[in-house]
């Protein structure tokens, strides 16, 4: 009798292939649709032939736009990413520090951890009017909405992995002679940090459609302005390709998010703890 | 200075009683080794004296004081499953106690401050044999070396109390020597009181000078959780040399001594038919072989 | 599907919420589009998306036989998109439902280097660009923010960062209500630009010669009550549309309805409806909303009742036709 | 010396003194500025005072519509919880499903895992036209709308949960002779259970705001519709109970699934492990 | 029938060597009792034998077969950690080999057939006297109790290989002598093939029937990581009754024995100068005393 399916593992050019391979199909599947509609309509624009879709990228990515001389993409890049970077770096601080106070801290725990999780399930997308007179029109208020959109998430999840930490640990801090201070930076923070990382790397999806629903509402650059501006006469032939590039570059975080957390955290894969 | 005062302990979880009717006079710089049946409450006691758990009933004073409702650094631990920090190597684990002294703030040390505590704390290393591991984490430790790292650890702070749950339990015997020695120097060294849960008789009669011996005095075959565990046996091993220092020192402790009915006449003997040894052995493990 | 040439029994119409479009509403809730497409043998079904944009979309990628949108909507959606459209029904032009509206300033050209909120594209920026025209400005003299729809309101009321809005109605009330706004500019001053339009496609159409009959029916019939005044049907619409009847009658006022089918037709077949589509085809081609493969702005083909074709005329996708509307005014259906 | 603060913790009373106390500020605050707002413009619909909200509500939730002879309110939720609940409940099962499958499987993991984190990347607002075209614009499309939207987080995080099953289980149960499948319903089902509960709750938030983006975008009734046709009146006082009414359930539920989570997994409590 | 031999294995994490060169011949039914100082490399052997992780060098087979790349129910284990399922009760881990041997499908007994295997395993949860804490969770129980219930969870399924790391570490004496009758007979019964790690040398002398020492041959005070441990000792104990018995079933395997040269002339005696004991006590321990 063969190996038990859950110890078999692909080698490395195996990982590669399974990987690949729903990729491969659902390209195959577009591919397919395409060719379908494109035939009945030569100017279908929900699901653009591919080589339609490689000279709106060209022209996105490499040609000056005549009325303004900018290269669209990169603008349209450089504005949203400069919005996510504050949106995650905002909110990650945020999730350690109101996470782990709250998840040590039994007082804060009672104060804030009902509170956190009421905002956390406030859908923001309908108080847009009281966000626009706290925070006015511009960047702020766009990296407020990233904020109050995974802030919530990663507080409490930090909050429910703080309290997992085993009480013999802590209590061996103690026992050491570490101050509530002391506990935090020695062994809060050094083990919460890659499971902020993780908790940063499941919100980057979250963190980019607010990023895009953020700049839907007021915006004059941004890849979420574009795709919006864009809809208005169905440019699949743009939106399709901006999207891969959103979807790109939130895995390419994604890929270096998991990256530093080997890094900065060789513990995890050391050893079988 | 560190005297441990117990007074009618009492612990239970939801209907089942673990411990009951504990009274403890503990002189300072005693060294208690704790015996008795697989779940019968040490490491509750354990956990009671390091304030993890509040007792039902009763109070534990230290010096007659009431104990701090926290752990503090005046009492180490060595826990039954080892528990060591997994994101600390091995050095870093047992510098760990000296950082939280001496860096307030940050609990860390740099430069040459660092390597200063590095240096202090290179012979205990040495000394628990994790020299070659130095720089490993605890994932990629054995065992053993899991255990002797918290030994370690707990060593480096010097409480006043040391509190260690089967510190030895998993370790060959020659190691273990080396752990008495070091232990033993150190409880000197320092007169920490010691209170040490140990299953192994022999151990516990050799290192310890006083012999806490729990177990249930009252069964209730119909209701086996209606009953805890108490004292049954407080043996002060007065022919140590050492105990007798202790003794000496503390003059109005003598007193006490005399309310432990149970130590007169030996009827603790009995605690080593327990061991399922034969009974020729008994007198042999109770002479102080060297450890 | 949109060029599948076979006669088929059912058919979607979709429609979002405005003023002139509401009784596509009431057609479906009274059961009077029921009434009429079981006249004809058919099947028609009435389908509200709120998302004005989304159910243009939805139209053009072939979810559906009809739709109600603006004529520059059509020309740069699913005639710029390939889908070959017929206006069918013209119900009405915006007689200032669509206005310019600033904060501080007091005439349009007060509005220069201001940041302006609007749905980019859309007939509002077409409006703003006939208002700096009017006032011999350009789009450069402003800044434009794009700004949905659904947040122009409180864009405007809540941030003082907003000076300026270009919007439609009911939105326009609400912002021309805040205090010391103005409203400066609107569509009356351009009146017959901005229509109001029933578009199907133009393949189902000739298949289905019913649906046409069936839908102008049931629009004409509504149209009557409407003019006459029909208390129930005006609640129902100001209801549907999250207002009350005062509130929907104050934006008929401004909605220059074609409550006869002959207003409609004279409308469609007059001389100015191929100017004005001139107009806003430059408009569209400059923003590019022809698409990347409009190299001028005679891309895509406009045809008119009376045979005259502006632009491609072998890319003719956007038809304006009366036939059905003159059948509907003879009393024919 | 006092006790650290890491080891008080305020009695039942107090925890929910503390638990109200951010609520009673936020609510001071909002009672505030509107009065500020009022003062100036008795008309501001931007906060309405709690009087005028308190009598829309008394109209919307308890006055018969008088078209429809339906009171809103409870129209408007019945539509919605639906949705939502079968949106749950089909994100819930894929990501037990493919979670515990990719998270166990080295093949699936190889196959799956890519795929799962670039579709958790795409903003799927961003494809609509797409979504809509494949799925209708029915109760599918809505119930859709949300599985894209939280099925990915939640098959990822379970998927890194049953990674992080302590090898030593999985071992033990196969000495003890288990089959693959025996291995999901006897160790992995049961421990995943709680893990599940606990990302369906933080999903809780996002779940809502799918579900009120695709209410928003074509819809006939429930609670995003309503607030999607008032929107464009700044009818704030429409808008500021139905999101506290959105809140109320989300809270509910949460609390729900928590109280689930005790009573299924008894483990989980009891005892020191 | 589950005879173990081993040629010529290695295992290395990274650079660091932990085992080297082992090569072992153990008759089916052997008990073989592992000891070895704190970190040479005795779990790591047992996770080879299991098929946790794979040999760097060298092979293992079971009856002349290759062993399985993966952990089978022929052979079952007691880890050093005594890991327990946290979400069964005492009783449910238990049963659980039973219902995964009975239930094919859902892993999961109901009713009467429920009934039936929670009798079968009633015996063996007295016998390691969990029954008061039959209902339960691990979370609930003391270190020993845990550890008893590993035990109990792992003979249940009665595997034909049992591997044990220090299954009795945590536990008293009483208790042990308790779990030794039950593990003998077990072992007797099922004619098992057991390797147990203790670091409690009177305890392999006394259950096992053969006593591999495992320790370093080779060492480089410069680099220690640089050679791992071997089976420095292979000691069959022949005065055992019931290794006579296995031997005398395997003709073939005797002729085996004399590659061993360590046996010959006692050079283990020196394993117990680890133990820190007197000399004295060598012998005695020797003799099979009652366990
Ligand atoms: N959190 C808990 N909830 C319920 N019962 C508990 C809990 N912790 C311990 N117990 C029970 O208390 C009793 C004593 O446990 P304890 O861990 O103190 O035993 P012990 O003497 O240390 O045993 P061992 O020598 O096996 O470690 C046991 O019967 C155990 O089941
Ligand atoms: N995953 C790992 N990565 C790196 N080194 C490891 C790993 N696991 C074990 N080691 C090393 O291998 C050596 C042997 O470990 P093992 O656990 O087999 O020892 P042991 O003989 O069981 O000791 P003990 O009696 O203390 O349990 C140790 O030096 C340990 O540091
Ligand atoms: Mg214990
Ligand atoms: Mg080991």
């Amino acid at each position: 009798m063969g190996l038990r399916i859950i110890n078999r593992r692909p080698g490395r050019g195996g990982a590669l292939f399974w990987g690949a391979l729903p990729f491969l199909a659902v390209l195959a599947l577009y591919l397919t649709f395409s060719a379908m509609r494109l035939a009945e309509n030569p100017n279908d624009k929900l699901l653009p032939a591919l080589s339609t879709i490689a000279e709106t990228v060209v022209r996105l990515a490499f040609t000056p736009d005549q009325r303004t001389g900018q290269v669209l993409l990169w603008v349209d890049t450089a504005a949203s990413l400069a919005r996510l970077a504050w949106g995650l770096a905002v909110s990650a601080a945020l999730g350690l520090v109101i996470g782990i106070a709250s998840g040590l801290v039994p007082y804060l725990r009672a104060g804030l951890s009902p509170f956190v999780a009421v905002v956390s399930l406030i859908p923001p997308m309908a108080l847009l009017p009281i966000l626009f007179i706290s925070f006015g029109l511009d960047e702020l208020s766009k990296v407020v909405l990233i904020v109050i959109g995974i802030a919530p998430f990663l507080i409490r999840d930090l909050a429910m992995r703080v309290e997992a930490i085993p009480p013999e640990l802590v209590i061996k801090a103690q026992t050491l002679g570490a101050s509530t201070w002391q506990i935090i930076t020695r062994l809060v923070l050094p083990t919460m940090l890659p499971k902020l990382i993780d908790a940063l790397r499941l919100s980057l999806g979250p963190a980019w459609l607010f990023l895009i629903s953020a700049e839907a509402i007021a915006a004059q650059d941004g890849l979420g302005y574009r795709i919006f501006l864009v809809r208005r006469y169905l440019a699949m032939d743009v939106i399709l390709p901006y999207v891969a590039w959103i979807t790109l570059m939130a895995f390419l975080m994604d890929w270096g998010l998991r990256a530093l957390n080997r890094r900065t955290s060789p513990w995890l894969t050391r050893g079988m703890a | 200075m560190s005297t441990v005062r117990v007074r009618n302990l009492w612990k239970q979880y939801g209907d089942q009683v673990v411990l009951e009717h504990i009274n403890l006079d503990i002189p300072s710089g005693e060294f208690c080794a704790l015996v008795g049946p697989s779940g019968c409450g040490k490491t509750t006691f354990l956990r009671l004296l390091l304030a993890m758990e509040q007792p039902t009933r009763g109070t534990i004073t230290i010096d007659g004081k009431p104990l701090p409702g926290e752990p503090r650094p005046d009492r180490g631990v060595v826990f039954q499953r080892y528990s060591v920090f997994p994101h600390l190597t091995v050095e870093e684990n047992i510098v760990l106690g000296l950082e939280f002294a001496r860096a307030p703030l940050t609990g860390r040390l740099y430069g040459a401050k660092k390597r200063r505590a590095l240096e202090e704390v290179a012979e205990t290393i040495e000394r628990v044999g994790l020299s070659p591991s130095r720089t490993k984490y605890p994932g990629e430790l054995s065992g053993g070396m899991q255990q002797r790292l918290s030994i370690a650890q707990a060593l480096v702070r010097k409480p006043r109390i040391l509190l260690m749950d089967e510190p030895f339990g998993a370790l060959d015997p020659g190691t273990k020597a080396q752990m008495y020695v070091l232990v033993r120097e150190l409880w000197r060294a320092e007169r920490m009181t010691v209170f040490m849960v140990t299953h192994d008789l022999k151990e516990g009669f050799s290192l310890a000078t006083r012999v806490l011996a729990f177990d249930k005095v009252r069964h209730d075959p119909q209701a086996p959780e209606a009953y805890g565990a108490t004292v049954k046996f407080n043996i002060p091993l007065d022919d140590k040399a050492e105990r007798a220092e202790i003794v000496s020192k503390l003059p109005a402790l003598a007193a006490t001594e005399n309310e432990e009915g149970a130590t007169r006449g030996r009827p603790w003997a009995r605690l080593f038919d327990f061991a399922g040894t034969t009974r020729r052995k008994r007198r042999e493990s109770h002479e102080r072989t060297s450890v | 599907s949109p060029a599948g040439a076979v006669e088929k029994k059912s058919f979607k119409i979709a429609w979002s919420i405005y003023a002139g479009w509401m009784p596509w509403g009431y057609a479906a809730d009274s059961g009077l589009m029921k009434k009429w497409a079981d006249k004809y043998g058919i099947n028609v079904e009435i389908v509200q998306i709120n998302d004005y944009v989304e159910s243009i979309n939805q139209y053009t990628a072939g979810g559906f036989d009809g739709c109600v949108m603006t004529n520059m909507d059509a020309l740069t959606i699913p005639a710029a998109g390939g889908v070959d459209s017929t206006a069918l029904i013209v119900g009405d032009f915006s007689n200032g439902n669509d206005g310019v509206v600033l904060k501080t300033g007091k005439t349009v050209a007060d509005i220069k280097g201001e940041k302006i909120n609007l749905v980019q594209l859309s007939v509002s920026h077409y409006l703003l660009a006939r208002a700096l025209d009017s006032v011999g400005l350009t789009e450069k003299d402003v800044s434009i923010v794009n700004t949905s729809d659904a947040d122009i309101v409180s864009v405007f009321t809540s941030s003082s960062d907003s000076k300026a809005v270009v919007t439609w109605n009911p939105q326009l009330a609400e912002v021309a209500a805040v205090k010391g706004a103005t409203k400066v500019f609107d569509s009356s001053k351009v009146p017959g630009e901005i229509i109001d339009l029933l578009v199907v496609n133009t393949g189902t159409l000739k298949d289905n010669p019913a649906l046409a009959k069936a839908l102008t029916g049931v629009w004409y019939e509504m149209m009557e009550k409407m003019a006459a005044g029909d208390e129930a049907m005006l609640t129902h619409m100001a209801k549907a549309s999250g207002t009350d009847l005062a509130g929907y009658k104050s934006q008929l006022v401004t909605t220059r309805m074609f409550y006869k089918p002959a207003e409609a037709m004279e409308f469609t077949t007059s001389p100015q409806l191929p100017k004005t589509m001139d107009l806003v085809r430059t408009f569209s081609f400059e923003h590019g909303l022809l698409g990347e493969g409009a190299k001028t702005k005679d891309a895509v083909g406009i045809a008119f009742p009376g045979g005259e074709i502006l632009g491609d005329a072998k890319n003719v996708k956007l038809r304006f036709d009366a036939e059905a509307m003159k059948l509907a005014a003879e009393g024919k259906l």
